[in-house]
């Protein structure tokens, strides 16, 4: 047992450090240091330099286009990568379908579908929730009837993430409708501009558009286009949502949300004094941080096991939980911090309208955030069903 | 010892009620928030033909003479409803510090226009650097030969934009955090000197930042007697605290109806969730959480005339579990509610998002636990 | 809406504190004040004071020896009561089986066993839970058959409180196998002394002698000591369970077990300082006291219901839960405030053996009062049991 | 970085774990508690031909020149069994004051002894009104001639009642709670002027208060330097914190997975109570508490050589999650038992006990919060 890096490992780091330094653009970095919503070209650009680079992909196989680095030096990629605060990799493409392809989908399919899934010259999205499904994932409706060379799509997706910004979907449909729920799931994969699909926008509570409606009138999607078998989506699905957790516990993001916290702490004033010197504050801040150091070392185990091929398994539901509940409790914090100007709804400038902020620049997005943030004990499988994976996959309740 | 309401209280309930039923419905409320003004001209004079403009106000100021209890009513009923006119602002805030502490010409040319909904007032306590310290003022009054100059700026004025007049907190002596040396002033928001930077909340009101650049007020605009406002102030805005802890007990009230509702009937694996144990006993604790809840806010309600180490406390000791009880019912009804609850189309969002701010109104739950410890 | 209290009430008030000042024992106020392990002496020489003066039944109808007290002034008395720490009322008698005879039993039963109840002269315990019931008390298996004129009892009790000074035992006994569980179960009394009864002590974790486990081994008794009608058994025993919830909040002692805090906690010293000047544990005492006064003012409203002839319904199972999380909440500050002395194990100081005590005394029995409060979230119906009923009965999930 | 086991690691691993098994059962552990000593020599013995007493020494001291790991692979198995031998105070805190501040002499004629398992050891840190600052020391050592006469009561001596030998901290100069002037000096636990009332823990230990009533010791019996042994102490505790937190951990497991099986095999109505989704949500937050606790161990464990700073921060912070996660599994190992957990007949209480004292033990957790924080 051995906390400290090795000599490669720190080169490692080092060159990912200089390389993010050299790379990172500036007018992004401000973008995204000022709290204000990224706009789609700024994950674009940042994941074409990393894909130049060839680091776009760490997870892959190096066939397909990964870079074969070690589980640690994964860990200070996705480290390194938080603390300079980039545009998170966008997981549509790189972690949830390019994963499906190139482990279900014919040779053929991985050629044409891999290659703009690597450059990001082709923007995912995910055709998962429907309207009527929430966490019951497999009771979805949406029918892909088969008629000779074609499926026709209708139905409605929903919860669809950047739906807006999307050039193709991977889409659960229901190809049978006779068998059991989930043996009647297929994973399709179509273009977004196809005839018949409509997106609406779903506006949500702290007033920004993420996510849509999608609608799907008689879509005709070329069989070509099914992975793997008719009637085996549910497989894939399920191998999509257990695949790629890596940077699920965002310790990165979360260990930046803490220095932020810190500096709005110590700028903040409370009778006179930082608000640091609060005595109430400065322990929940030391809650906060200490509650991290517990999750970033138990990712380290899991990543520990993992890189010893076990796992991941059932146990990184841990990490979304635990994950999930810091990034809320930051936001919680922050929107203390920022007293009466949480009230302010600065959101045209937000949304990167040249307008003046109410209030102190670093607290002018925290009630937002903290709105914004609770969907994120609610998607990707909600903290009750991660915890009843726990008692069913771990305590074999 | 009661905790009956009287036969005239439950008429008033009715008639609050019945409001909110009829006209402040979930579609109307959010024309209102797109709307120009942020508030509804026609509905507040409804309030004053109906007379809740007048509650609070004795008999002898025109008014009806009400008790907290009426106060109480009329917010947790607003709460319900998610009223964002400005009955805090102008009644509570603005009328109570008239009424403790206005002098007669104040009462006589401003409470009738107030009561009657023709006037609309707002009150700036907090500064940009104060927090919840009513006492941090930065604001100078310089005194003249007539009166009074006033030089600083007023943040998160609730109501601001839509206030004809604003009574403000300056320091008449003493230095930046002293109790004693703060004065208030009822100036006209269109006065010279006043300028103001208007801007939404996010829980759906309108706010102000109020810069007071050499505003000159006579010695007749003094409220309360100069140089001892803190303790009118602390006053009123336990006052306006009790209020609010009303109206958040409405609004969780809602909230937990609407997200028991949704648990009865949204189905999930092959049942209603309201079926699944952890759903049920995660309703259970919002059901305990709004009972204790709604317990302290009557407490609170009923403790303000006590001497005011009593009223601190009390108003303190409801304000600390109103933040914790809001802020938990209204993550897990957002919580329970799914995809749907993160929606601006669903009124969870709403309820949630001005639960979130009435915790940090008036002092957040770590402010009011120092108060009450202090 | 008022909390003031009437000129009558004050009045009241008064009458009760000078009658307790005049007539509370010294030797026992010395004992419960130091929190020494009561002798069952105190708690009869005490019960017997308040039935002498009219006052030991103010729950029971006026005509079988209650106080025809209002709901105001049943509130003050428990006040008055705990605030000068006087022994609680042993339920079994008072509380438990008094209210089921003077409500389903003949004459001649009321006739028979409610003089010693009120007196004291009889010490009664309670057959509710076995060796497998645990919560799901209708499953019991202690059985009683019937020959001639009288039942045959064989079977097991457990968690039997105070069994051990018992002279007589309500009992749940299955006198039909036949029926539903619930259906099948009668309500028998029968004296300790009989044939067939053994006690056996059950030592908790704390060490302390509270609770036994009772065997019947072919205990006879008159079925004239049968309440009610054979099989309607479990309608008396949810009547007891519902009946007598008043006290159950148990916000007087409470109320003192804080102020004991707060002297803990002024003489206690942290860095040279009292510890109540901690920040950290300042705010702990003022949070508990806060949700004190919550439960108090919930304790009121649910009064104020009943004197209106609402309920008490299952709304009283917010103060069973919070109840008992404060006074375990209590206990865990206190083995905060004793710092290393929780260490001290002063257990026969405890129970009365004339031994030195280690560290203070007002932190001597801290962690073995914490560890025998967690029964209070266990019994009566576990804390997780009141959720269930709350959810069905309150909120009809 | 690399959280795996060595192989040799996993062989002390499997030794401690069929001791434990094979030798430590509930029974016999009981009978220990009941028994005069309150600990068994003959097992004692055992620990030091096995090697375990020798484990953290170097091998020039005759040790076997183990790290931190071993250590903690040693506590944490000690904590599944519930061992009340005093390995703690003997070996990690006494043994580590003397392998890092012993002197030659000190080391030669105590450790050889010491390891062999022939003498014990204790160590008096904390006094009546101390609490948990190391540095808030009232025994005083007067200088005399030939070396010090002591003065004072050291209190909650753990595993004082069968110590050969006693290191206690004493004022050499300075204030009462000023870190420097504190010195560490060894002393006969049979001296003339030394005086104990024993007397059992809660949690089946035995424990001390000792006076010092004029308790001469020689230059010689001064451990590290004069005046400095607040940094010696304050390393040491934390290497014993470190310690007490994979013991919590190892008790923990236990605990666990003994609430994991009555779940299963537990009927309440009809169905094994590990079915009510409640019940089980409650087993994945113990779960989760318990992984989080024995991630923090590790990391403090592997930062004990960082510098002080940081080793302060990093012990702190894995005391603060353990002192969490151990009220929290022990609470809910007691409640989801329900009668039988609040047995002293069960293992179930007398984890739980002892997980309680982890939790005050060199600090509870608003303590390591507050030195966190710092």
């Amino acid at each position: 047992m051995d906390l400290s890096f090795s000599a490669e490992d720190l080169a490692f780091q080092r060159e990912v450090r200089s390389f993010i330094a050299e790379n990172y653009p500036a007018d992004i970095k401000a973008r995204f240091d000022a709290g204000l919503e990224p706009h789609k070209e700024d994950f674009v650009r940042w994941q074409k330099i990393l894909f130049e680079k060839g680091w776009v992909a760490p997870a892959w196989p190096k066939e397909y286009g990964g870079t074969g680095w070690t589980a640690t030096q994964k860990y200070i990629f996705q480290e390194e990568l938080g603390a300079a605060n980039t545009p998170g990799i966008i997981p549509f493409g790189l972690s949830m379908v390019g994963p499906v392809i190139y482990t279900f989908a014919t040779e053929e399919q991985k050629k044409r579908f891999l290659p703009g899934i690597l450059s990001s010259d082709v923007w995912w999205c995910q055709g998962y929730s429907e309207p009527g499904s929430g966490s019951d994932l497999a009771s979805l409706k949406t029918k892909a009837v088969r008629q000779g060379d074609k499926y026709i799509v209708n139905g409605s997706k929903t919860w669809t993430t950047m739906a807006q910004w999307a050039d193709w979907i991977f889409c659960l449909v229901r190809t049978d409708s006779t068998v059991k729920q989930q043996e009647g799931i297929s994973f399709l994969l179509f273009d977004m501009k196809s005839p018949g699909v409509t997106v609406r926008p779903i506006i949500t509570l702290d007033g920004g558009h993420e996510v849509n409606e999608c609608f799907f009138d008689n879509v005709e999607v070329p069989v070509e286009n099914l992975i793997g078998q008719e009637g085996q989506g549910w497989t894939y699905a399920k191998f999509l949502l257990g695949h790629e957790r890596s940077g699920i516990a965002a310790v990165a993001r979360s260990k930046r949300g803490i220095a932020k916290l810190k500096q709005i702490a110590n700028t903040e004033l409370a009778d006179g004094g930082p608000l640091i010197e609060d005595p109430d504050y400065r322990r929940k801040l030391a809650e906060l941080e200490i509650d991290l150091t517990a999750l970033e070392y138990t990712e380290l185990r899991t990543l520990a096991r993992e890189s010893q091929g076990k796992g991941p398994g059932p146990e990184s539901s841990i990490l979304k939980i635990k994950g999930t509940e810091i990034q809320q409790a930051i936001t919680e914090l922050a929107v203390e911090a920022a007293g009466y100007y949480a009230f302010a709804f600065n959101r045209r400038a937000m949304d990167g309208a040249n307008e003046p902020i109410i209030g102190p620049a670093a607290t002018a997005f925290a009630a937002p955030s903290y709105f914004n943030m609770r969907k994120t004990s609610i998607y990707g499988g909600s903290n009750e069903i991660q915890k009843n994976i726990i008692a069913k996959m771990v305590l074999g309740l | 010892m009661d905790f009956n309401y009287s036969d005239e209280q439950k008429l008033l309930i009715d008639s609050v009620e019945r409001f909110i039923q009829d006209d402040y419905g979930f579609d109307t409320r959010r024309a209102i928030l797109k709307s120009e003004d942020g508030f509804r001209r026609d509905l507040w004079q409804k309030f004053g033909e109906l007379g809740w403009l007048a509650v609070p106000f004795s008999e002898e100021d025109g008014g009806l003479g009400g008790t907290a209890v009426e106060t109480m009513i009329i917010m947790e009923c607003f709460g319900r409803g998610l009223v964002v006119e400005p009955y805090l602002s102008t009644v509570v805030l603005a009328g109570g510090l008239l009424r403790l502490g206005g002098n007669a010409g104040q009462k006589e040319t401003i409470l009738p226009e107030l009561m009657a909904g023709t006037l609309l007032a707002a009150v700036g306590y907090a500064e940009p650097t104060s927090r919840f310290n009513l006492a941090d003022v930065s604001t100078t009054a310089e005194k003249t030969s007539g009166g009074w100059v006033l030089k600083g700026r007023k943040s998160v004025v609730l109501h601001g934009p839509m206030a004809d007049k604003l009574i403000v907190s300056a320091r008449t002596s003493g230095g930046q955090r002293d109790q004693a040396g703060i004065t208030l002033f009822v100036i006209d928001a269109g006065a010279a000197g006043v300028s103001r930077q208007d801007y939404p909340t996010v829980d759906g009101l309108r706010a102000s930042e109020i810069i007071l650049d050499g505003v000159a007020v006579g010695e007749a605009d003094v409220v309360g007697a100069v140089g001892e406002g803190f303790a009118l102030l602390d006053r009123v805005i336990d006052e306006a605290t009790a209020a609010i802890c009303a109206e958040a007990v409405g609004a969780m009230e809602t909230l937990h109806k609407a997200t028991l509702e949704y648990a009865r009937t949204r189905v999930q694996f092959g049942q209603p969730i309201g079926r699944f144990q952890v759903i049920q006993h995660r309703l259970v604790d919002m059901y305990m959480a709004y009972e204790q809840a709604k317990s302290m806010a009557i407490m609170a309600n009923l403790k303000l005339d006590a001497a005011p180490e009593e009223r601190r406390r009390a108003v303190s000791a409801a304000k600390v579990q109103i933040g914790k009880s809001a802020r938990f019912i209204g993550q897990q009804a957002v919580q329970l509610h799914g995809g749907m609850g993160m929606t601006d189309e669903l009124n969870v969002g709403h309820y949630f998002k001005r639960l979130t701010m009435i915790e940090t109104l008036f002092g957040n739950t770590d402010f009011h636990l120092k108060r009450y410890a202090a």
